[in-house]
């Protein structure tokens, strides 16, 4: 009993941690976003606008709620809720230090690949039963980004458990060591080398991949405004698209939190032990393993902003190929090494040796083929000039373009001008 | 082969079998007409052998069960750059055929022309394509000029090209923020509208206005540049130069950025030619022609710039060219500062301008392209019929050939390309 | 790959830089000198009237028909003090069709209308932007307090003036010693342009001495509480 | 009578023949004045081809400020334009601007002019041609330049005016529901019913 009632109370206190911690990260990206733009982002509601969320929450809940007249009544009640359960069931056993997590699971990555599946389905629901077209393709647009692009999110992980020996995530994090044939392998933790450093192959599929598994640029293609105009959540307003809203940050928030788990430590800290010493009480080492593991947090939401405030949008196709030609292969490339690596027990940077040329490979790669100025260059400048019947004429110049550009690859021209 | 081109989904609305979705009855969906399975869809042409036609996969040749959705884009979405709609017939996310709709902005402009004294004419102008208000008045004002034939003083002509050019950089920093917005980056269009602001302060500084100057008049301009215009003019186009830069480093060559744009649709140059297209739209498809040169008005022909066109006719042409044409045009405004000179800015007339019987057609090179105006006179203060050659509407008739076969998201980002203004498409 | 790095380095340069933006309704953009805001109507301070006489120019060639004037006699010309026969009665723009084109300024023979700075337009009743004669003429009062205005040209005499000058004439072709007279508060127009400038603009500055005609009721408080609003934010 | 003049009075047959206009004197004052011509040598050699190029349509070669006019009667107006883009002397490829002018109070009769283009021989000249108020109808050119599609509509909206064989003769930029053709001299105004 008294079990059931301290489960009930921490999912409470981790709700309302939850809704603080996005309520800071709307502002966090505002604001962030603001300055990258060289605006001044919220700066009206309290200082330095930081109680701007709660005003836009209260204007939220206080709005009309509205439903096409055409739209199924269950469908659309019923998508808000089935997108958010699921986001919040994440992080039931999601650890914020050691130890403090609801409920420990010993399975939690699987339990994490289980959960974190169900959330296309809400949008697909919302996208169906909006009775609008544009909702209805971004639904779709949706199911088929998300189904895609959990493969290369599940292959890393896989990875990741193979290297620590383990699925529970406290183990990823707290220096768990495996012992190998008498061999001791220290992955991450305190004093240990965070999975970052061993696998940045692992490190770069998993972060893309979650991008987009959030939609976030440049793959927020399923409510793209420009083409579906906010794709499921079109037709939602008011408290239930706060809820598709809330859903989307806790989201933002969960995959920056994997992201710290898997790769970066977690909680831990170097140098923590020494610093605080053993006598310290454990509350205090707790509570700044918590503010340590929310800094690493947003430092990553803060990459995730970044990219949006800089890069445009995929196209669908193009994100399919991206998630099935790219990184689904790399991925598993990723795994078999990583199993290779294990099996044969070679010391663990050569699993980083390794990354670091497939990663350069596919950068320069893709330099060559999509984005090499001298190819891409099919713009050339003509100078006036006179004809020989005295008529004025446009002739292509020597030099090309400014800015230092090499000459064109002249395969890509025509050489003469069309009339 | 029967013309598809005007086949399209105009069976009428009863003859639509609605087969349906099940559960939801909003998403109307349609019967494919059976000649868009002929394979050549898209084509521009359809058929006639004297259009080559951009060729198009015949992959859209599918079986006959396969039943279109009408998406309907616009005239309020944010991706249609105003109050333009099109009717997009799609088969999963491609783009299966498109009937663009215009006419929601039409104010009957050049009827209200025939009822305005010229000088009342020049602020209907303002109006036609509202991000390069200076270039629509100076078309107006070249027209009535000729008619009357006019000289008009040299520095008149240079404070003309000053402020024309500028308008040109503005249009095209306008065009790459809402192009980069179509795309789906968000911060360019912040920095476009950055620099952008810089020079509608010159514009507010010159003319008193920022976008509707009502500025020339017909014989010279409104009034001289105040004195420091050439020392603020020369401080904003450095920072123009650092402007243009960060959106080249930003867009231009990122990967995402090409892949959304490079051999997306595309136009090749006689079909450009054959549709009218014109400006950066029609360089694009590696056509050089430009007014500046063949036609030179103002004083066009005592400065020197270079004209980019493009090879292949693709969306990255069309926006390159821009990029391009923005970094000559500074060139240009520098050498104007140079060669200006103190000096009358009126050529003596009457306050009212009375042009002679005559039929005339005068054009310049807009940002958006050649920007023609015929006036009948018939020798009384007001035309007798006075007709624009708007280069949006132009450039925007070729529109369904560009999008069929494309994807959605493609045709948002084509459209953007051929960055259309409104109110001088509906006029 | 580079590209997008690089990409990534401009937007991180520009988060180091000063943000651009102003924020409205605390800060606001200096006004241009050029600037076309709302057309309003000036006040002739010498003679205590507006120098509009309601001839109906700008009306006729306004493009858009926003404004409506009627005139009447001036019985300030019957009593000799002004050289205007005719006054403006009512004049009345309309904010809603008025297209700040300027029109109107260029036509003007006589420096009555002029491109205030007034910008902050709006309103909320459905009458709030039809604007009437004293609000124009407060509009413009402001104006030319704001910026110093001046008239190009100055004005012809009065029928007293006249009057005066021709007395004064005579006396001096007489050549007898006439009686010391009180200066009068006009410089004739004979005067250089800065006498009467420089008269003009003092009286401008201090709006008391501004005495309205009895027909015209004092115009409502226009703008005045932004500015208080303003030094005080 | 020299050429210029020849080719005034062509391009402007009712002035020429209702009033003598005054000779040269465009300025302050004068009612009634007419642009001067003044070709340039290219349009003079076009407007010496033009008669023969055009031959079997009844050209009437004339002359407008500095663009060579030639008047064709209307059935023949797409062949002719067919001429003049196919003919490698001629080669107008780029339509710049169609449009229709009223002249029903003077004569009864809509003028639709074509404003074309060389992009090759870079000249430039203008085809008009006169259809009667009662049966106002041309033929298309859409065949010869795709780029008249929307201008014919447009044309036909605001006019009235047929365009035979046009592919797609919907409403433009009017409502479909829309009565009256706004463009003509003799819709009004202001006076109309609010749409």
């Amino acid at each position: 009993m008294a079990d059931i009632a301290l489960t009930v109370l921490g999912l409470a206190g981790l709700f309302a941690g939850l809704m603080s911690v996005v309520l800071a990260l709307t502002w966090f990206e505002r604001k962030l976003l603001a300055r990258i733009q060289q605006r001044a982002g919220p700066s009206v509601v309290g200082p330095h606008g930081l109680l701007q969320p709660v005003a836009d929450a209260i204007k939220l809940l206080t709005k009309e709620d509205l439903r096409p007249a055409e739209a199924n009544r269950f469908l659309f009640w019923v998508a808000p809720i089935a997108v958010v359960i699921p986001a919040f069931l994440l992080w039931v056993t999601i650890p914020f230090a050691d130890g403090l997590a609801v409920r420990a699971i010993e399975l939690g990555l699987v339990y994490l690949i289980g959960l974190s599946v169900l959330e296309v389905v809400g949008l697909l629901l919302a996208g169906w039963g909006s009775a609008s077209k544009y909702s209805m393709l971004g639904g779709f647009r949706a199911a088929a980004q998300l189904v895609s692009y959990e493969i290369p999110i599940i292959v890393v992980m896989i990875a990741v458990a193979i290297l620590v020996q383990s699925v529970d995530l406290r183990h990823v994090v707290d220096g768990h060591t495996t012992t190998i044939a008498g061999r001791t392998i220290s992955f991450a933790g305190q004093g240990g080398v965070p999975l970052a450093l061993i696998m940045p192959l692992g490190l770069a599929i998993f972060f893309i991949a979650g991008l987009a598994e959030l939609g976030r640029t440049p793959f927020d293609i399923h409510h793209a405004e420009s083409e579906v105009v906010g794709g499921p959540f079109v037709e939602y307003s008011g408290a239930h698209w706060a809820t598709f809203f809330l859903a989307e940050y806790m989201n933002t928030f969960f995959i920056s939190a994997l992201t710290v788990l898997l790769f970066f430590g977690g909680w831990s800290w170097p140098s923590f032990e020494t610093i605080l010493g053993d006598s310290a009480p454990a509350w205090i080492v707790n509570a700044l393993g918590v503010a340590w593991f929310l800094a690493k947090i947003f430092v990553v939401a803060a990459v995730i902003i970044w990219f949006r405030g800089t890069y445009p949008r995929l196209r669908i196709d193009q994100l399919m190929s991206f998630g099935w030609q790219v990184l689904i292969p790399l991925s598993f490339a990723n795994l078999i090494l990583a199993a290779i690596v294990m099996y044969y027990r070679w010391p663990v940077w050569s699993l980083t040796l390794t990354s670091i040329p497939f990663l350069a490979g596919i950068g320069w790669f893709a330099f060559k083929r999509y984005a090499d100025p001298r190819k891409v260059t099919t713009v050339r400048m003509y100078r006036r000039s006179t004809r020989a019947d005295g008529e004025p004429a446009l002739i292509p110049q020597e030099r090309l373009v400014p800015q230092g550009v090499p000459p064109l690859n002249d395969r890509l021209v025509s050489q003469e001008p069309a009339r | 082969m029967t013309n598809i081109r005007n086949t399209r989904l105009d069976t009428p609305e009863e003859s639509r079998p609605n087969a349906g979705l099940p559960s939801v009855h909003g998403p109307q969906v349609l019967t494919r007409d059976p000649r868009l399975l002929t394979g050549t869809v898209g084509g521009t042409t359809g058929g006639t052998t004297e259009h080559s036609g951009t060729p198009h996969t015949p992959a859209l040749a599918r079986s006959p069960q396969t039943l279109d959705l009408m998406l309907n884009m616009g005239p309020q979405h944010p991706a249609t750059h105003g109050v333009f709609r099109m009717e997009l017939a799609i088969d999963g996310e491609q783009v299966v055929d498109l009937i663009p709709h215009i006419g929601y902005l039409h104010r009957g402009s050049e009827k209200l022309c025939e009822h305005e004294i010229y000088s009342q004419i020049i602020t209907l102008f303002d109006r036609l394509d509202y991000v390069s208000n200076f270039n629509n008045e100076l078309g107006l004002v070249l027209a009535v000029e000729k008619l009357m034939s006019i000289e008009v003083p040299e520095r008149a002509s240079y404070i003309r090209m000053v402020l024309c050019e500028l308008n040109r950089i503005a249009s095209h920093l306008l065009f790459a923020g809402t192009f980069a917005l179509d795309a789906g980056a968000l911060t360019p269009s912040l920095y476009t509208f950055r620099d952008r602001e810089k020079i509608q302060a010159i514009f507010e500084a010159t003319s008193g206005a920022r976008m509707m100057h009502n500025f020339f008049r017909v014989g010279g301009i409104k009034e001289d540049v105040a004195e420091d215009f050439g020392a603020r003019v020369t401080q904003l186009l450095s920072e123009l130069d650092r402007g243009i830069d960060e959106v080249d480093h930003i867009l231009t060559f990122g990967e995402v950025f090409l892949a959304r744009t490079k051999g997306v649709g595309v136009i090749n140059g006689p079909d450009a030619v054959d549709w009218g297209l014109s400006g950066p739209a029609l360089r694009a498809s590696n056509v050089p022609y430009d007014v500046r040169v063949y036609e030179p008005y103002c004083l066009y022909d005592h400065v020197e710039f270079g004209v980019p066109v493009g090879s292949q006719g693709d969306t990255w042409d069309r926006y390159y060219t821009r990029i391009l044409e923005m970094r000559e045009s500074v060139g240009i405004v520098r050498q104007c500062l140079g060669q200006m000179k103190p000096g009358p800015i009126m050529a003596p007339l009457r306050r009212i301008a009375r042009p002679p019987k005559g039929e005339v057609y005068a054009h310049a090179e807009n940002p958006r392209g050649d920007f023609g105006v015929y006036i009948v006179s018939d020798g009384g203060e007001k035309p007798y019929r006075l007709k624009v050659r708007p280069p949006s509407y132009c450039n925007l008739m070729a529109l369904r050939d560009l999008v069929v076969g494309q994807y959605i998201a493609d045709a948002v980002v084509i459209l953007g390309s051929l960055d259309i203004v409104l109110g001088e498409v509906d006029r | 790959m580079i590209n997008s790095w690089k990409a990534l380095g401009v937007t991180l340069a520009s988060f180091t830089r000063k943000k651009v933006t102003a924020e409205y309704p605390k800060e606001h953009l200096p006004v241009d000198e050029r600037y076309m805001g709302f057309p309003a109507l000036l006040w002739d301070s010498s003679r205590d009237e507006p120098f509009c006489t309601g001839c109906m120019v700008c009306v006729r060639y306004c493009p858009t028909q926003c404004m409506k004037a009627e005139m009447h006699d001036n019985p300030k010309f019957a009593s000799g003090d002004s050289h205007r026969r005719k006054i403006i009665e009512t004049f009345e723009i309309n904010l809603n069709r008025c297209i700040l084109c300027g029109i109107c300024v260029d036509v003007c023979n006589f420096d009555a209308i002029e491109m205030s700075h007034e910008h902050e337009l709006a309103g909320r009743g459905r009458n709030d932007q039809r604007v009437d004669l004293p609000q124009l003429l407060a509009m413009g009062r402001k104006y030319q307090t704001e910026t110093g205005w001046k008239p190009s040209k100055p004005n012809a005499l009065s029928p007293k003036e006249k009057e005066a000058q021709a007395a004064a004439a005579a006396a001096q072709a007489s050549e007898t010693p006439a009686t010391p007279r009180p200066a009068p508060l006009i410089t004739p127009a004979t005067a250089p342009m800065t006498a009467v400038a420089t008269a003009s603009a003092a009286q401008l500055l201090d709006p008391a001495t501004t005495v309205r005609p009895a027909h015209i009721p004092p115009a409502p408080d226009m703008g005045d509480s932004q500015d208080k609003e303003a030094a005080a934010g | 009578m020299t050429s210029q003049d020849q080719a005034r009075e062509a391009a402007q047959p009712r002035a020429a023949s209702h009033e003598q206009p005054k000779p040269a004197a465009h300025g302050r004052g004068e009612a009634e004045t007419i642009a001067p011509v003044h070709l340039t040598p290219k349009g003079e050699a076009l407007a010496k081809l033009l008669p023969s190029a055009l031959e079997a349509f009844h050209p009437v070669v004339g002359a407008d400020i500095d663009e060579v006019t030639c008047r064709v009667p209307r059935e023949s107006v797409a062949e002719a334009c067919k001429v003049l883009k196919t003919d490698p002397r001629l080669t107008f490829d780029y339509l710049r601007l169609l449009t229709v002018v009223d002249y029903v109070a003077a004569d009864h009769e809509f003028e639709a002019v074509y404003h074309i283009y060389s992009l090759e021989h870079r000249h430039k000249m203008v085809v008009k041609a006169r259809t009667p108020e009662s049966d106002p109808w041309f033929p298309t050119v859409t065949s010869v330049w795709r780029g008249a599609d929307w201008y014919e509509r447009e044309m036909h909206d605001l006019f009235g005016v047929d365009f035979r064989g046009h592919p797609d003769l919907r409403k433009l930029i009017l409502p479909d529901d829309f009565e009256g053709f706004p463009g003509r001299k003799d819709y009004p105004l202001h006076e109309y019913d609010e749409y």
